[in-house]
Order: C-alpha cells, then sequence, then structure tokens
C-alpha cells in the first residue's frame, strides 16, 4: 500500500453536549473512537493519515469540561478550558503563577488559544521517528528507531529510557506535577483520581502509551490542591525557537520556606523522559538547606545522577543540572537585555 | 535624471491593495470550472527502482480520473538558448516523475480524482514494490573510498570547461556547450584519514580547481596561517506558499497557474518541460507567495497538473503540501570548507588555499560550490588563491539556487576564520575586513579567456559601508562591554562582510502612452513581494514626466503582451530592468520631442519632456502627453508601434505588435555600455547575549549597511536588506534539514523540525542603511540588493556568538544550544563537525 | 487601479469552445457541493446518537449567515476556501505552524486549518475579506500595511492582519515587543519581520485614532 | 485471525513486527482443553494398572537393588528448578502485560532470559559429558513402545516394552520444550542488543528489517507455546499417578518398586557398570 501524508479521511463525527454523552460514545465505540479537545495533536495524525480512527469525539461542545472553579482555596479547572483561559485566570496568576508561566510558553498565540490544559498533559510524543508514521515500539512495533547508531536523537530522552526513548512534551504537566494536581478521570465505570505524577506513564510500564487513561476514559478536570498556593515558584522552558518549539527541557519547581530554609519542594523536569519526572532525590537533598549557590549546586549535580545521553542529546546533562541550579536559585542571575 | 521624483521615493505598490484585502489571487485561489484534483504518491526510499506498479485498485476507485506515470512524460529535449547555443538535453537530470526515484519524496506518479480525498484514497489503494539501490545522504560519505554513490553512475558532474566568454557580461555565440556527464571520485585513503579530527580532507585533484598569484609565498610572508573546516547547513527555501499549480488546457494553448518569480521566461521553462511551443504557453502569476530561487522560472513539477489536465481533459489543480514542498521545494546545498588562509600582521590576507564539499543532491550541477571560491575571492581580495571543489550528488532532494547561492557558504566558511584571526593578531573586526575589502574595479574569480584576465566589478564601496556601519552601531562602544558577564549573561559583537552579483544587461522595457494621459507599463518581472515588478517602471515614468497615479502596470500575465524580461533570480531585477525600462524612456522621450518638433517646429533637442508635457526647453510652447500620443497613433510608423526596434527580443516584438497603435510606444532594448561586473555588498553588524547555563542566545540589535547604488524604493530596499538578512541569520541559528543515515530518509520535513526563525527570533531591534553612492555603469545607478544580506546576516551573528564565547565553540552553522553548552563544558567544539544533516 | 489589473483572467477573453468556462473570479461562490470532497455521504447519519451531527450547517462568516454543506472531516479554512470562495485565507501548512491561515472565531485569532468547521457553528467567524467596511473603506490595521508598504510576497498576510487584529482587542495600546509576542503565532518566510511590526505597529496606532 | 503482526518500515515496505497475541490466548485456551479433556479421560476411563502381585514376583526377583534408586542427580534436580524458575518469570513478564498488568517487566524478563540460557547451557555440558545422554530422545525406534503405551491409555493389556529411564511422555515433552525454548533462547539472545544491557552495545541494525521480524515472531511463537507446555507440565507434576515423578524430582530417588514398576530395566540398568547404554 503506497503511503500518503496529506488530506484527512474521512470519519464519522459526534459532538456531544455532555460528559454523559461523551462516555457513551465512547463506551459505544471503543477502541474505534478518537477524542478531540483542541485538537491540536490530533490533526497531525489524522492528516498524516497515520491513525485512522472510524469516529472522532469532539469534546468542544461540552461546556462542563470548560472553566475553572474555586475548590477549597484551590482550583478545578475543567480540561477543555483553553490555555489562553487558565493562564489569564486571575486565581492562576495570583496563587498559582508557576501553572500561568508553563501555560504561557506553550507554542503559539493561536495554539494557546485552542489547545486545551487536558490536551496538554495528555498529548503524545514528539518523536519524530514515531510521528512518521514507521512501526516503532510505541507503535506497536519492535525497534527504537531513534536509539540507533545512526539516529539523530537530540531531542530524546536522557532518563527512564526503556527501548523507547521518546519524551513527554508538555509545558503543564512539569507544572501541575509540582503543584500536586489530581486529574479527575470519568469513565462509563464511574470516576477515579490519579495524583498528577502519577497520570504519566514510562515506557518501561506501556511502551504505547503516555498516561494511565485508557479507552474508554476521559480526563475530565484538574484539581489543584491549596497546597502550593503563593509558594516561591520557579519555571523554565528551553527551546530552539520562541514560538511553537516544544522543550528540550523545562523545569519546575515550588518551594516554601521557613526562614531562609528551605522548608518544602517540590522540583519537577519534563523533556527528559516519557513522562515528568519528579526529581524526590533532589527535593530530599536540598529541605533544610538555605537557598544559595551551594545548595543550587548539589542540586544540579545530584539531578543527573543516572542519566544516560545518547549520540546527539548528551547537553541535556549540562543543561539540565543548570536548570535544576537555577529552579532552586531562581534564575540564572541577570535579566536578558531588550 | 537629476533630480529625482519617483525614482528613491516610497510610494503604494500597486499590489498592495489587493493583497491586505486578501483579493489577491495565488495559483490555489483560481478556480475552472469541471477542476480536479492531483495528489502525488512519493518514493519512500532515497534511491529505488520500481519493481511492480498495480493501478487498477486505484483506477476502480469511483472518482478517479486519470494517472499519471513516468511513461506519460516527454522525453528530455535538447534547447536553443538566448545566445543561439544548443543545450543538449540532459538525460540523467531531473524528471516530474520517475521509475527511479533518486531520493526520498521524488514523485513517483500523480492521481487526478473528483477531490482531494478520492486522489488521496486511490494513492493508498496503489500496489507499488520498489528494488532498493545503493543510497548516500551524507557527501563526504560518498567521497569516502569504498563510498557509496548517489546514482549508479556515480557521484559529481564532470562538466567539461567552457568555452572561452567575452569580456563584459555580453555573452556572445560560444560554441555548443557539451553534454555533461556523472561519474565517480572518491578521495584516496591517504587523503581520507584527516577527517578522524573533524577536519574536512583535501581532495588534491578536485573537478573545480582554479588559482591565480603565488600562493606558497603567500603562506611564506604570512604573520598568521589558520587552517580551519567549518560547515554550513542545507536549507530548504520554504516559501510559505507551495508550489501548488493549476493548469488547463483550451485550443492546444495550456494554461498554467503557478508561483513564479520571472514571469516572463517561465514560458519557456513550461515550453522545454512540457513540450510544446512557447507560442502556446500561457502562464498566469499576478501573485508569488515567495520565491528564493526556488521559483526562478516556476517549477518542474508543474508539469504533473499540465499533463494530467491533458489526460483527463479537465482542469487540474495540484495542491502542493507541506511535506510534498520539503521534498521538491528545492534546497540550499550545504558546504563544508577547509580553508588555508594566510594574514598579514596588518590582517591583509596574503594566500588563501580553500577547499568546497557541497551536497548537490541528485541532480544538475548547482553552482554553489564554485561560488565559495569567487565570491571569497571577491570579498576578501586575497593576494594569491587556489580552490578546488568538488559538487558531490547524494539521495536528498534537489537543490536550487537559494537567496546568494555560494555566496551565503562562502561568507559562512570564511568569516568565522577572518573574526578568529583578527582576534589572534590583535586587529580590530571592522579593521580586518575594511583592510581586506574590494575598492572601486576590484577583480575577482579565475583567470579567465585566452589572455588570462580575471574580472572585476563596476563598483565596489565596501570601506564606505563599513564606516558607516560602524558609526550607526556605535561599534566601538558596544565592543567595550562585549565578553562582560552578568549574572550567566555575556554579551558579545559581531560583523560581517558579503557580496553577491546584482544585476544583468541586455532586455526591453516597453510601454504605451494613450490618448487618455495616461502610462501603461506591460511589466515581464514576476510579483514575488520584492516589488520589483512595478519600481522598476518608476524610471519610465521619471523619464516622461507621468506622476505614478496616472501610471498602469499590467503584469502577471504572458497573454497581456508582456516584453522581455531578466529571470528575477541574482538579483538581476532592478539592475536589468531599470536599465530597461530607462532604454524604454528614452524611447519615448526621442519620440515626443520628434513629435513636438514636427508639430510646433523646431528641432527635438530644443524640446524637453516633463509634467506629462512636451514643452521648448524653458518653457514655452509645447503640447500635453495625451495629444502627443494622440498624434502618435496618427503618425503611426514606430511612433505607436508599427515599427520595432530591430534588436528587441522576438517576445517584446510580438508583444509590441499586439499594442501597436494604441498610443505612443516606448520600446527599447537595454544596449547601455556596462563595463565589469555589477556586483552588491553588505556589512553587517550584530550583538548578541547568550546564556551560558542553558547556551540560549538573542540577538539584541542588527544593522545592515549595503552598498547598493542608487536606492529606487526606499521600503522595498529596507525589507530586502533585513528581510535576506533574516534569512541569513535563520542559517546562523537554527534553521536545517535532519536526515536519517540508516535508512536515507528525511525527520525534519516541517516548520517546527526545520525551524525557521520566527518573529521572536527576530532582532530585537533591526535597522538598514545604504552607502547612497550610485553605481557608475548603469544609467539610473541602481544595483540588485536581494541577495548580499544573506551572508552578513548569518556571519554577523555567527561572529558575534563566537566574540562571547570563544573561538572553540562551534565549527558548524546553524549554532545551536546544544554545540554551545557541550562545548563549554568540554572547553573544545564537540558536535560532530562533518557529518551531514544532523 | 489595482482591482482592473488584480483578478488575472476575465472569463470574458477566453474562448469557450472547449471544456472551460473561465476562471472563476474572486470572491465567487463555488457550489455547495464543494471542490474537495465528494459530497456521497460517507456514513449513514444517526439520528439517535447523542451528538451525531448535521452536514447542512450554517456558519456566520463575515457578519453573513452562509449554509454550506460540510463534510465531517472538514477544516474552516477549506469550507473557507474552497465552499465558500473566500481565498483570502491561505493554507501555508495546514498543521498550525504558520499562522497564514488565522481567522477571528468569535474574535479570538485561530488557526483556520486545524478547526473542524463543525466545532465553530454559532460562532462568528471573521476572515481578511471581513476586515474593510462595507464601502471598502479599509481597517486601520489594513491601513497600516498601506501606510508602511509592509510584508513582502504576502502570503502570510492575511493572516498577520487577522492575527493582530484580534491581539489589538485584548491590547489596544501594546509596546513593539508586546504586539510581537501577540502575533508571534504567525510565520513569515520572506523574513520581513520588522517592517511588519512597523507596519502593524501603525495600524494600532490607526486603530486607536478610529 | 491473523497469527502475525504486521507493521511499516521507514522504506514503507510491510515487515512483520510480532506475534498475535491472540496466539497467547489460543496458547492459553490450547492448554487449558488439554487439561480438562486429559483430566476428564482419566477420570472416566479405565486404565491399566499393573497387578500388584506382578511387581511383587519383580521385586523379589531383584533382591540386590537398592531399596532407593537415585533418578536425577542433584545437579540435574537443580539445574531442573532454576530452569523452571526461570520460565515462569519469563512467561509472568511477558503475558502479564499482555493481559493488562502494567509493569516494567524488561529487566526481569532479559535477567531470567540469561538465567534460563545458562542453565540451558549447563544442562546441554552435563548431559553430554555426565549423563545418559541420549536417555531422553525420542527416535524411530520408540515406535513399538509408543504403540504399546497408546494402547496401554486406551485401556489395553498389552505386553511390551516399558520405559527406560525416561517414560516416552516425559521425552516427547523435553523434544517439545527444547524446541520451544531454545528457539526462544536463541532469538532472545539476539533481542537483547535492542535493548539497554550492560552486556551488549545496542544496534538494532544487527539484521535485516525482514530478518528482525522472523526474529521476533519466532521468539513470540515459541513464547506463546511454552505458555501451553508449560500448563501441561504443571497438570502433569500434580497428577496423583505421576507425583513419584515429581517427587523424585524434588529428592532425587525413587524407590525400588517404583522403579521396577514403571520402567524396563533392561532399558535403564541401574546396576551396571554401563551407566551410558543406549537404549
Amino acid at each position: 500500500m503506497a503511503v500518503i501524508h496529506d488530506v484527512m479521511p474521512a470519519f464519522e463525527l459526534f459532538q456531544p453536549a455532555s460528559i454523559s454523552d461523551a462516555l457513551t460514545l465512547l463506551n459505544r465505540h471503543g477502541s474505534n473512537a478518537w477524542v478531540m479537545a483542541g485538537g491540536l495533536d490530533s490533526f497531525d495524525w489524522l492528516k498524516d493519515r497515520i491513525k485512522r480512527p472510524s469516529v472522532v469525539i469532539d469534546l468542544s461542545q461540552v461546556q462542563a469540561l470548560r472553566g475553572i472553579k474555586e475548590q477549597n482555596g484551590g482550583l478545578e479547572i475543567g480540561a477543555a478550558t483553553t490555555l489562553t483561559e487558565v493562564a489569564r485566570h486571575l486565581v492562576v496568576r495570583d496563587k498559582f503563577r508557576l501553572l500561568m508561566e508553563a501555560a504561557e510558553l506553550v507554542a503559539s498565540p493561536q495554539i494557546r488559544h485552542q489547545g486545551t490544559i487536558g490536551g496538554n498533559v495528555s498529548q503524545d510524543t514528539r518523536c519524530w521517528y514515531y510521528r512518521s508514521g514507521w512501526t516503532c515500539y510505541r507503535a506497536g512495533g519492535n525497534i527504537c528507531y531513534a536509539d540507533t547508531p545512526t539516529a539523530i536523537n537530540r531531542e530524546h530522552a536522557i532518563l527512564d529510557a526503556d527501548r523507547c526513548v521518546a519524551v513527554n512534551p508538555s509545558d503543564t504537566a512539569p507544572a501541575l506535577v509540582a503543584l500536586d494536581a489530581q486529574m479527575v478521570i470519568r469513565s462509563a465505570r464511574g470516576e477515579r483520581i490519579v495524583n498528577a505524577e502519577d497520570y504519566f506513564i514510562g515506557p518501561a510500564v506501556d511502551i504505547t502509551r503516555m498516561t494511565v487513561l485508557a479507552p474508554g476514559e476521559l480526563l475530565t478536570a484538574i484539581r489543584i490542591p491549596s497546597t502550593w498556593a503563593g509558594a516561591q515558584f520557579y519555571f523554565e522552558k528551553v527551546r530552539d525557537r520562541n514560538v511553537w518549539d516544544f522543550p528540550l527541557l523545562n523545569v519546575a519547581s515550588a518551594i516554601k520556606y521557613s526562614g531562609q530554609t528551605i522548608e518544602r519542594i517540590h522540583l519537577v523536569i519534563n523533556a527528559a523522559a516519557a513522562r515528568p519526572l519528579r526529581l524526590h532525590a533532589v527535593e530530599a537533598a536540598v529541605v533544610g538547606k538555605p537557598r544559595n549557590e551551594q545548595t543550587a549546586d548539589l542540586a544540579g549535580r545530584i539531578a543527573v545522577q543516572g542519566a544516560q545521553p545518547l549520540r546527539h542529546n548528551g547537553y541535556k546533562i549540562p543543561l539540565m543540572r543548570n536548570v535544576v541550579k537555577r529552579a532552586i536559585r531562581g534564575g540564572g542571575g541577570g535579566t536578558w537585555t531588550s | 535624471m537629476a533630480e529625482h521624483k519617483l525614482v528613491g521615493q516610497n510610494y503604494t505598490t500597486p499590489d498592495l491593495v489587493a493583497k491586505v484585502t486578501g483579493k489577491a489571487k495565488y495559483a490555489e485561489d483560481f478556480r475552472a470550472e469541471g477542476m480536479i484534483f492531483a495528489k502525488l504518491l512519493l518514493s519512500p526510499l532515497p534511491h529505488a527502482r520500481v519493481t511492480r506498479l498495480d493501478l487498477s485498485a486505484a483506477l476502480a476507485v469511483p472518482g478517479v480520473k486519470a494517472i499519471l506515470t513516468a511513461d506519460d512524460l516527454p522525453a528530455a529535449a535538447d534547447a536553443v538558448n538566448d545566445n543561439g547555443q544548443l543545450i543538449l538535453a540532459n538525460l540523467d537530470g531531473e524528471v516530474a516523475l520517475t521509475n527511479e526515484p533518486v531520493y526520498q519524496g521524488q514523485p513517483i506518479l500523480a492521481v487526478a480524482a473528483v477531490d482531494e480525498v478520492t486522489a488521496a484514497d486511490a494513492i493508498e489503494k496503489i500496489q507499488i514494490e520498489f528494488q532498493p539501490l545503493p543510497f548516500v545522504v551524507d557527501p563526504l560519505e560518498s567521497l569516502r573510498p569504498g563510498g557509496p554513490n548517489a546514482r549508479t553512475k556515480g557521484n559529481y558532474w564532470n562538466i567539461p570547461a567552457p568555452a572561452p566568454a567575452a569580456q563584459g557580461g555580453g555573452g556572445g555565440r560560444g560554441q555548443n556547450p557539451p553534454r555533461p556527464e556523472i561519474r565517480g571520485l572518491k578521495f584516496t585513503d591517504a587523503e581520507f584519514a584527516e577527517a578522524k579530527d573533524g577536519r574536512l580532507p583535501v581532495m588534491r585533484e578536485a573537478p573545480e580547481k582554479w588559482s591565480y598569484g603565488d600562493l606558497d609565498a603567500g603562506f611564506k610572508n604570512a604573520a598568521l596561517v589558520l587552517d580551519e573546516t567549518f560547515v554550513t547547513p542545507d536549507t530548504s527555501h520554504q516559501t510559505l506558499e507551495t508550489r501548488t499549480v493549476m493548469a488547463y488546457w483550451q485550443n492546444s494553448k495550456v494554461y498554467v497557474y503557478t508561483g513564479t518569480q520571472s514571469t516572463a521566461q517561465t514560458v519557456l521553462g513550461v515550453s522545454r518541460w512540457v513540450g510544446v511551443d512557447p507560442a502556446n504557453v500561457v502562464v498566469i502569476s499576478e501573485y508569488t507567495g515567495g520565491g528564493f530561487g526556488s521559483k526562478i522560472t516556476g517549477a518542474i513539477s508543474l508539469v504533473i497538473p499540465v499533463l494530467l489536465s491533458k489526460k483527463a481533459n479537465a482542469p487540474v489543480m495540484m495542491r502542493v503540501s507541506r511535506e510534498e514542498e520539503h521534498y521538491i521545494g528545492r534546497g540550499r546545498p550545504g558546504v563544508r570548507g577547509r580553508m588555508k588562509v594566510g594574514f598579514s600582521k596588518e590582517g591583509r590576507i596574503t594566500a588563501l588555499d580553500m577547499f568546497s564539499v557541497s551536497d548537490n543532491g541528485p541532480f544538475e550541477r548547482q553552482g554553489d560550490c564554485g561560488n565559495t571560491g569567487v565570491i571569497s575571492s571577491l570579498m576578501y581580495q586575497p593576494l594569491a588563491m587556489r580552490f578546488r571543489g568538488i559538487s558531490v550528488l547524494t539521495n536528498t532532494p534537489p537543490r536550487g539556487p537559494q537567496s546568494q547561492p555560494g555566496g551565503m557558504q562562502a561568507a559562512a566558511l570564511m568569516e568565522p576564520v577572518i573574526a578568529k584571526a583578527a582576534r589572534k593578531l590583535g586587529i580590530d573586526q571592522v579593521a580586518i575586513r575594511r583592510i581586506n575589502a574590494p575598492v572601486g574595479k576590484a577583480s575577482f574569480g579565475p583567470p579567465a579567456g585566452p589572455k588570462a584576465v580575471r574580472q572585476y566589478v563596476t563598483s565596489a564601496f565596501v570601506q564606505e559601508a563599513l564606516e558607516k556601519g560602524a558609526a550607526l552601531f556605535k561599534w566601538d562602544e558596544r565592543k567595550a562591554r562585549s565578553g562582560k558577564r552578568n549574572g550567566s549573561k555575556v554579551r558579545g559583537v559581531g560583523v560581517a562582510v558579503s557580496t553577491y552579483s546584482a544585476g544583468s544587461v541586455g532586455y526591453d522595457g516597453l510601454f504605451v502612452i494613450k490618448p487618455d494621459g495616461r502610462l501603461y507599463v506591460q511589466s515581464g518581472i514576476g510579483n514575488h513581494g520584492t516589488a520589483s515588478v512595478s519600481d522598476c517602471h518608476r524610471v519610465s515614468a521619471e523619464l516622461v514626466g507621468v506622476p505614478w497615479e496616472k501610471c498602469e502596470v499590467t503584469w502577471g500575465n504572458t497573454a497581456k503582451n508582456l516584453p522581455w524580461t531578466c529571470n528575477s533570480g541574482g538579483s538581476q531585477t532592478i539592475h536589468a530592468m531599470t536599465r530597461a525600462a530607462h532604454a524604454a524612456g528614452m524611447d519615448a522621450t526621442k519620440k515626443l520631442r520628434e513629435i513636438a518638433a514636427k508639430d510646433l517646429g523646431g528641432r527635438p533637442e530644443d524640446y524637453e519632456v516633463a509634467n506629462e508635457r512636451v514643452f521648448r526647453k524653458g518653457g514655452g510652447a509645447g503640447m500635453s502627453l495625451a495629444k502627443a500620443a494622440q498624434r502618435a497613433i496618427d503618425l503611426g510608423g514606430a511612433y505607436d508601434g508599427h515599427e520595432l526596434p530591430k534588436d528587441i527580443n522576438k517576445f517584446t516584438r510580438a508583444s509590441a505588435t499586439a499594442l501597436a497603435g494604441q498610443g505612443l510606444m516606448g520600446v527599447g532594448k537595454d544596449n547601455y555600455p556596462h563595463d565589469g561586473q555589477s556586483r552588491s555588498f553588505v556589512a553587517g553588524f550584530a550583538e548578541v547575549e547568550i546564556d551560558v547555563e542553558t547556551g540560549k542566545f538573542h540577538i539584541l540589535d542588527y544593522l545592515a549597511v549595503a552598498d547598493v547604488g542608487t536606492v529606487i524604493h526606499p521600503r522595498a530596499v529596507g525589507g530586502q536588506i533585513l528581510g535576506r538578512s533574516m534569512l541569513g541569520i535563520g542559517h546562523a541559528i537554527g534553521q536545517k534539514w535532519v536526515y536519517d543515515q540508516h535508512y536515507g530518509v528525511a525527520l525534519a520535513k516541517r516548520f517546527h523540525h526545520n525551524r525557521p526563525p520566527t518573529i521572536l527570533d527576530a532582532p530585537a531591534r533591526m535597522q538598514w542603511a545604504t552607502v547612497d553612492l550610485p553605481d557608475p555603469e548603469t544609467p539610473v545607478g541602481a544595483r540588485g540588493i536581494g541577495e548580499p544580506p544573506v551572508g552578513a546576516g548569518c556571519c554577523a551573528v555567527l561572529n558575534a556568538i563566537s566574540d562571547a564565547l570563544g573561538d572553540d565553540v562551534f565549527r558548524r552553522a546553524p549554532v545551536t544550544l546544544d554545540m554551545i553548552l557541550t562545548a563549554l563544558e568540554a572547553g573544545r567544539p564537540t558536535t560532530e563537525p562533518l557529518t551531514a544533516h544532523i | 487601479m489595482e482591482e482592473k489589473t488584480m483578478t488575472a483572467d476575465t472569463p470574458n477573453r477566453v474562448s469557450r469552445r472547449n471544456f472551460i468556462k473561465g476562471v472563476i473570479a474572486s470572491g465567487a461562490v463555488v457550489s455547495s457541493a464543494g471542490y474537495l470532497w465528494r459530497s456521497s455521504a460517507l456514513f449513514g447519519q444517526q439520528p439517535s446518537a447523542p451528538g451525531s451531527v448535521e452536514r447542512l450547517i450554517t456558519l456566520n462568516v463575515n457578519g453573513q449567515d452562509r449554509r454550506v454543506d460540510v463534510l465531517k472531516q472538514e477544516t474552516l479554512a477549506t469550507t473557507l476556501r474552497y465552499k465558500l470562495g473566500l481565498t483570502g485565507t491561505k493554507l501555508g501548512c495546514d498543521r498550525s505552524e504558520c499562522g497564514a491561515c488565522t481567522v477571528l472565531v468569535d474574535d479570538v485569532p485561530r488557526y483556520s486549518c486545524s478547526v473542524l468547521t463543525h466545532t465553530v457553528r454559532g460562532k462568528k467567524i471573521v476572515t481578511v475579506e471581513g476586515l474593510a467596511a462595507a464601502d471598502g473603506t479599509l481597517h486601520p490595521v489594513q491601513q497600516g500595511v498601506i501606510d508602511e508598504q509592509g510584508f513582502q510576497c504576502a502570503f502570510c498576510m492575511s493572516g498577520f492582519l487577522m492575527a493582530t487584529v484580534g491581539y489589538l482587542k485584548t491590547n489596544p495600546n501594546p509596546t513593539r515587543a508586546e504586539l510581537a509576542h501577540g502575533i508571534s503565532g504567525n510565520l513569515c518566510r520572506c523574513q520581513d519581520y520588522d517592517k511588519i511590526l512597523t507596519a502593524m505597529m501603525r495600524g494600532a496606532e490607526n486603530l486607536r485614532k478610529a | 485471525m491473523d497469527f502475525v503482526r504486521w507493521g511499516q518500515n521507514p522504506w514503507g515496505q510491510n515487515i512483520l513486527t510480532h506475534v498475535s497475541w491472540t496466539l497467547f490466548w489460543a496458547s492459553l485456551f490450547a492448554g487449558l482443553m488439554f487439561l480438562v479433556a486429559h483430566g476428564s479421560y482419566m477420570l472416566l476411563s479405565a486404565h491399566r494398572k499393573r497387578p500388584s502381585a506382578e511387581t511383587d514376583r519383580m521385586e523379589a526377583a531383584q533382591p540386590n537393588l537398592p531399596k532407593r534408586i537415585e533418578r536425577h542427580s542433584l545437579m540435574a534436580r537443580a539445574f531442573h528448578w532454576v530452569m523452571a524458575a526461570a520460565m515462569f518469570v519469563l512467561l509472568f513478564t511477558a503475558f502479564l502485560p499482555v493481559v493488562g498488568v502494567k509493569f516494567p517487566w524488561v529487566t526481569w524478563h532479559w535477567i531470567a532470559g540469561l538465567v534460563l540460557t545458562g542453565s540451558i547451557v549447563f544442562h546441554i555440558v552435563h548431559a553430554s559429558f555426565w549423563l545418559d545422554f541420549w536417555s531422553i530422545w525420542v527416535g524411530p525406534k520408540d515406535i513399538p513402545e509408543l504403540k504399546a503405551e497408546v494402547l496401554r491409555e486406551m485401556g489395553q493389556d498389552v505386553p511390551g516394552l516399558k520405559s527406560g529411564k525416561y517414560p516416552l511422555g516425559n521425552r516427547l515433552y523435553h523434544l517439545a520444550i527444547m524446541v520451544a525454548g531454545l528457539s526462544a533462547v536463541a532469538t532472545g539472545m539476539f533481542m537483547m542488543t535492542r535493548v539497554r544491557t550492560p552486556l551488549f552495545t545496542r544496534n538494532p541494525y544487527l539484521f535485516s528489517d525482514r530478518t528482525w521480524g522472523v526474529t521476533y515472531v519466532t521468539h513470540g511463537v515459541a513464547g506463546v507455546g511454552l505458555v501451553g507446555l508449560v500448563i501441561a507440565h504443571v497438570y502433569f507434576a500434580i497428577r496423583p499417578e505421576k507425583w513419584w515423578i515429581t517427587k523424585s524430582m524434588i529428592f532425587g530417588w525413587i524407590t525400588r518398586r517404583q522403579y521396577l514398576e514403571h520402567h524396563e530395566p533392561e532399558r535403564w540398568r541401574v546396576m551396571t557398570d554401563r551407566p551410558t547404554g543406549r537404549i
């Protein structure tokens, strides 16, 4: 069969107006159904004719999936709330600035106007071998084209790779993990709540999926507890171009101080592995220490322990060391001139 | 033209309102009744032979109208060029469809159907099998002893030396050029051994080779000798409009709606590719969504909808997707160069020994490789020089000229070496470029012709550009703060110079002043954003004293009587076509004076033309142009175009004949003298700020000062200078190709992989200026500007990065944060310097 | 003078003996059956299923309600260009990577190549053709482009215009840097960013004065 | 039903990727069905049992036989159990994720694979030099035994050959598991060049895409085959009438009576000084 990467093939479209209708449809069509929120990940797959669902369930009409509610000092964000709405929300700006910064650095303005937070955290990896439609591990095959002697893997994983070396490309995911968010997942069988950290899975556990979402399940909301409201936050996304590009690495930290010392910290890095990684060892090492250059150095050193570079991504090790340092220190010292 | 009314002034181009309201029609915006749609089946392999092809299932899909395969294409035909030379068909040259693809993405066949989804579905039903053939995507891999060849016959074009060319660009009838042939060439084991250290091995007997001066003495007398390897990226043109085409046949004429840089000349391209008489070709191209050299005369892929339309007997729209554009849309050849350069202690280049290897793609030889030598010899005026080069065939997409082809690479190969030399010698970066700059009628290139004479330029004001730039940029002030740390940030400043061809000669101008008093200009120039489609004709309007509001420009449709016009490529147009416009303007002025003298007495020399009138010098009797136009019709003959100059091109002759009798015709061929080759120059200045913890850098400021002669349209010139500078900056900061070498397939085939710069990657502040010195060898004084800003932009940024971080950070462009970070970590350049497409 | 020279091939110049009746001039509405997809239904309608959609829908484009037959997988860019004849909206990449297809949906700039037409029923869509007033007076931002001779090939222009008009609704008085961020989802391959920004700043100024 | 799964390589060529997991279910089902069928048959049908008087007679005739006869040396038993443990780890790590139990399984899998490989190598060497190598094999000579065995199973009282050291069923099973096991082990060793281990430099391009396809499918077929074989093995090990064999695999010996009851002393001579005699 010859291959063509253009023109979306036909599918049946459903636009349910409620979550329950959506779940009914999901249940009815099972693995033939493709769930579309903002569609920015979906369209690539569909237009390239690589994924061929017979049914697309578009969530754009489900009002219950949109909007941000205050809840117990925290927030509940509908999964289909756009990134622009998240970034502009006053409580997000005031209390959970980390998420605002992450959302504002996603892709481009138009994509943020359309892309949803649920879609942003649930998006598939951008590994260009996988996205080319070749049958690699992640696509159900038996090879990782990105980890071969001749592979071009500048953007791939330095940690937690297992056969597949793809990375999670989300900017909001590490922020949500750092904020102890909870993911509300519904299916015809009911609701379950998963910690953000556990929402993402690596290839060792399931090489074909990025999240725990199973067929028939829907991410309906993201809850942010009050735990980290008003903490000291740091978010940095390192990318090639200043628009559109996915992170080469990003880091999110939330710190609470007791006097001069770090009392509690959550530190998360993404695009280093197939899921956002909370750096528990670093967190443990810096708690109780003052926020200074030495602590930052220590954090950076611990962060990259066990990192395994591929042929072209060795730079991610010093980069990760440095951005972790900055996440503790609170920046590079000195701002950009412009 | 002592004082200008139009030339040098800003104005609103006649296409702008249509563009801004969305009414401007690009190729994909046309619809024709019964129009059907074509989709392409591309080769998934980099080199293969189709062994089985079964179209039956696809043809059985309801709505499929026709399938075009390689067997439907006309055979490659010989052609006769403008100079009357017979150009033998290149039997191994590019074809639009093939059964033996030589790069991944090469079109195999096309399906036309009632709609796109039917065509795409039908393609998926085609049974096709390939026999893989040896392939190579890295030129050095092909040159390695025992390395694979991209083409079955070899890995480079052997092109026997051309017949001696006449001086001064006149061309002239030479003997017919021989047919190029593919041959194989490899490094010897001894030569290739050097590649281990990331140095480009040097091929002693390269296919392209020339020299002048005493090289050995130059190195012996040098105070500093640097021997450097540098690598430039392969980049797609990535015009925002892909090479979409709509075509149909009517009464044995073919109508082609396409994007092209050169409207008039595209007729010949279509004629040659389709195998149809030029008289039966109509090209419609009112608006072209960018070219940058990739659409100089349209694109060979246009034959697909043209022939499909014939086969299906319906208009065919072939919308080219962005991914398809990556494959068929042309790219700049990446060049790896080895430069051994001797400098005197003052920084003067005493000797340059240059070896360039360029990635040619699979088809016709590109000039980029040779240009790296020629352009370096002009830009830096080495006292002695040897150039050797080879343009290696690879199984990667076809290359084409891209803004400043070869010149951009020349700058990128040489500028880092010169910057390093200045640092080693303790010389200011501006000063070292000033001391090596060409002045006046500077010589360049190899000695040629029976007398072994080197070519020379018409004029060069590089030193003036450097001085003006250094002042505007506050170079000394910025230099003082370069290298200073602010937290993790460090700044650097860079300057670079760049040059390229800036105009050809010998084309025609054509317009009619009608009895309504308006000037009707026929423009054969393509409309691809440079504004030259109307800018050039401001010269005619100014000469005959018609205000711009009373000028109508007809362009973009070869059925509308256009004159013979240059290719809009290589910055020819503003030079060539202001000369032609000047010739036509002078022709009309002469006719106006003659008419006035006839009617009002006296001699023609007693009259002048201005303010819509022809009148006696110093005031006095005269008549309006409207009246003169009517008189021209009455008089007939040459006045209204019934008699035409002997020397104009037959294409112009046909158009002028069709327009005869409508008013006073201005028509003429550019026969102005032209001593030397027109070249433009740019000096670029950049300041960058780099975060050494992430490797991320920002360009704070960029200034380009251009030596382009007379400025015709300031805003257009400014747009060209800064736009092309950004194109060059893209080469410095991230744009590139990525190929998987095991399978020879593209990994980067879309914008977010190839990374053309976004608005937030552009310098926070950009400025441009010109030296405002007219070129003495052309009547209006204008030279082209599309090309030289590219190299200056790229290299000013490269030099600013090395200024901030030191010499040992990068040996290839683009410079990305990973290269900076690992180099700073290791204290030496770490990124594989020679591997292609990483 | 622009108008006359804009439309390339006026139909009456073309002989009608053959199969071409002419190239359809700008803005004309093409058959509602559409060009890009066959009109036969690929799936039977399932009226009982929750959320099932009709093919014949009404779109509000540039202030007018337009009835149009839209396939399930059809993107807004396709509907605009091939069903409604609004070819001012360009397709540069079809993958949310260039911005040439930007239109306003309820005043928000969106990539129309990546919006299913069915999702914008009941929303107000504005394309570049809808910017100028009915009498032809250009929108202040369009006028900014004229004032500064912005853009080169202009294939990106309508997208930039729509992005700018949308952004200025949220920030009418931006700095140059803010505006650059606001319209950063648009790519210009002529790389004429500096002049574009100048033109758009001029447009913003025009808009404030208007 | 597709028995194999196909994918596309970067050249658009169809390549084999895996055995279809439906085959796993088929193998599991077949194993369980065999178990049910055999169990039912054993329950419902009559079986010939050697009259105890006959065994008494034989025991009386061979008073010099030791009371306990060593059937499996310590080394052989150790091998068996190590191999069994490895096999279980391999099967569970391979197939639990298939049935939906997700966990990081690859490292366990290849380590168990190496243990299995090591134990098999040991077993081959041990069997070649220290054991009666040919005692486990089947050949044309076994046809009369097979015939007799089948007839006996069908309830007929057939005189004739009794088994040597290893009953024919044992030997047939050994043959099957050897084929499946060696296929899995051999392909698995090559497949280790596709995962990160401290032992190999990764090189997924060691073979052509097609060869890899065959390798993975072979590994998969062997793997799903082992599911059925292991089920059958476990089943027989816990059947009451085979328990004496299972016990011998634990303790190493059988009683003289069991020896005489089940084996042909002529074919498994425990008393000769010629331990490697052929059957």
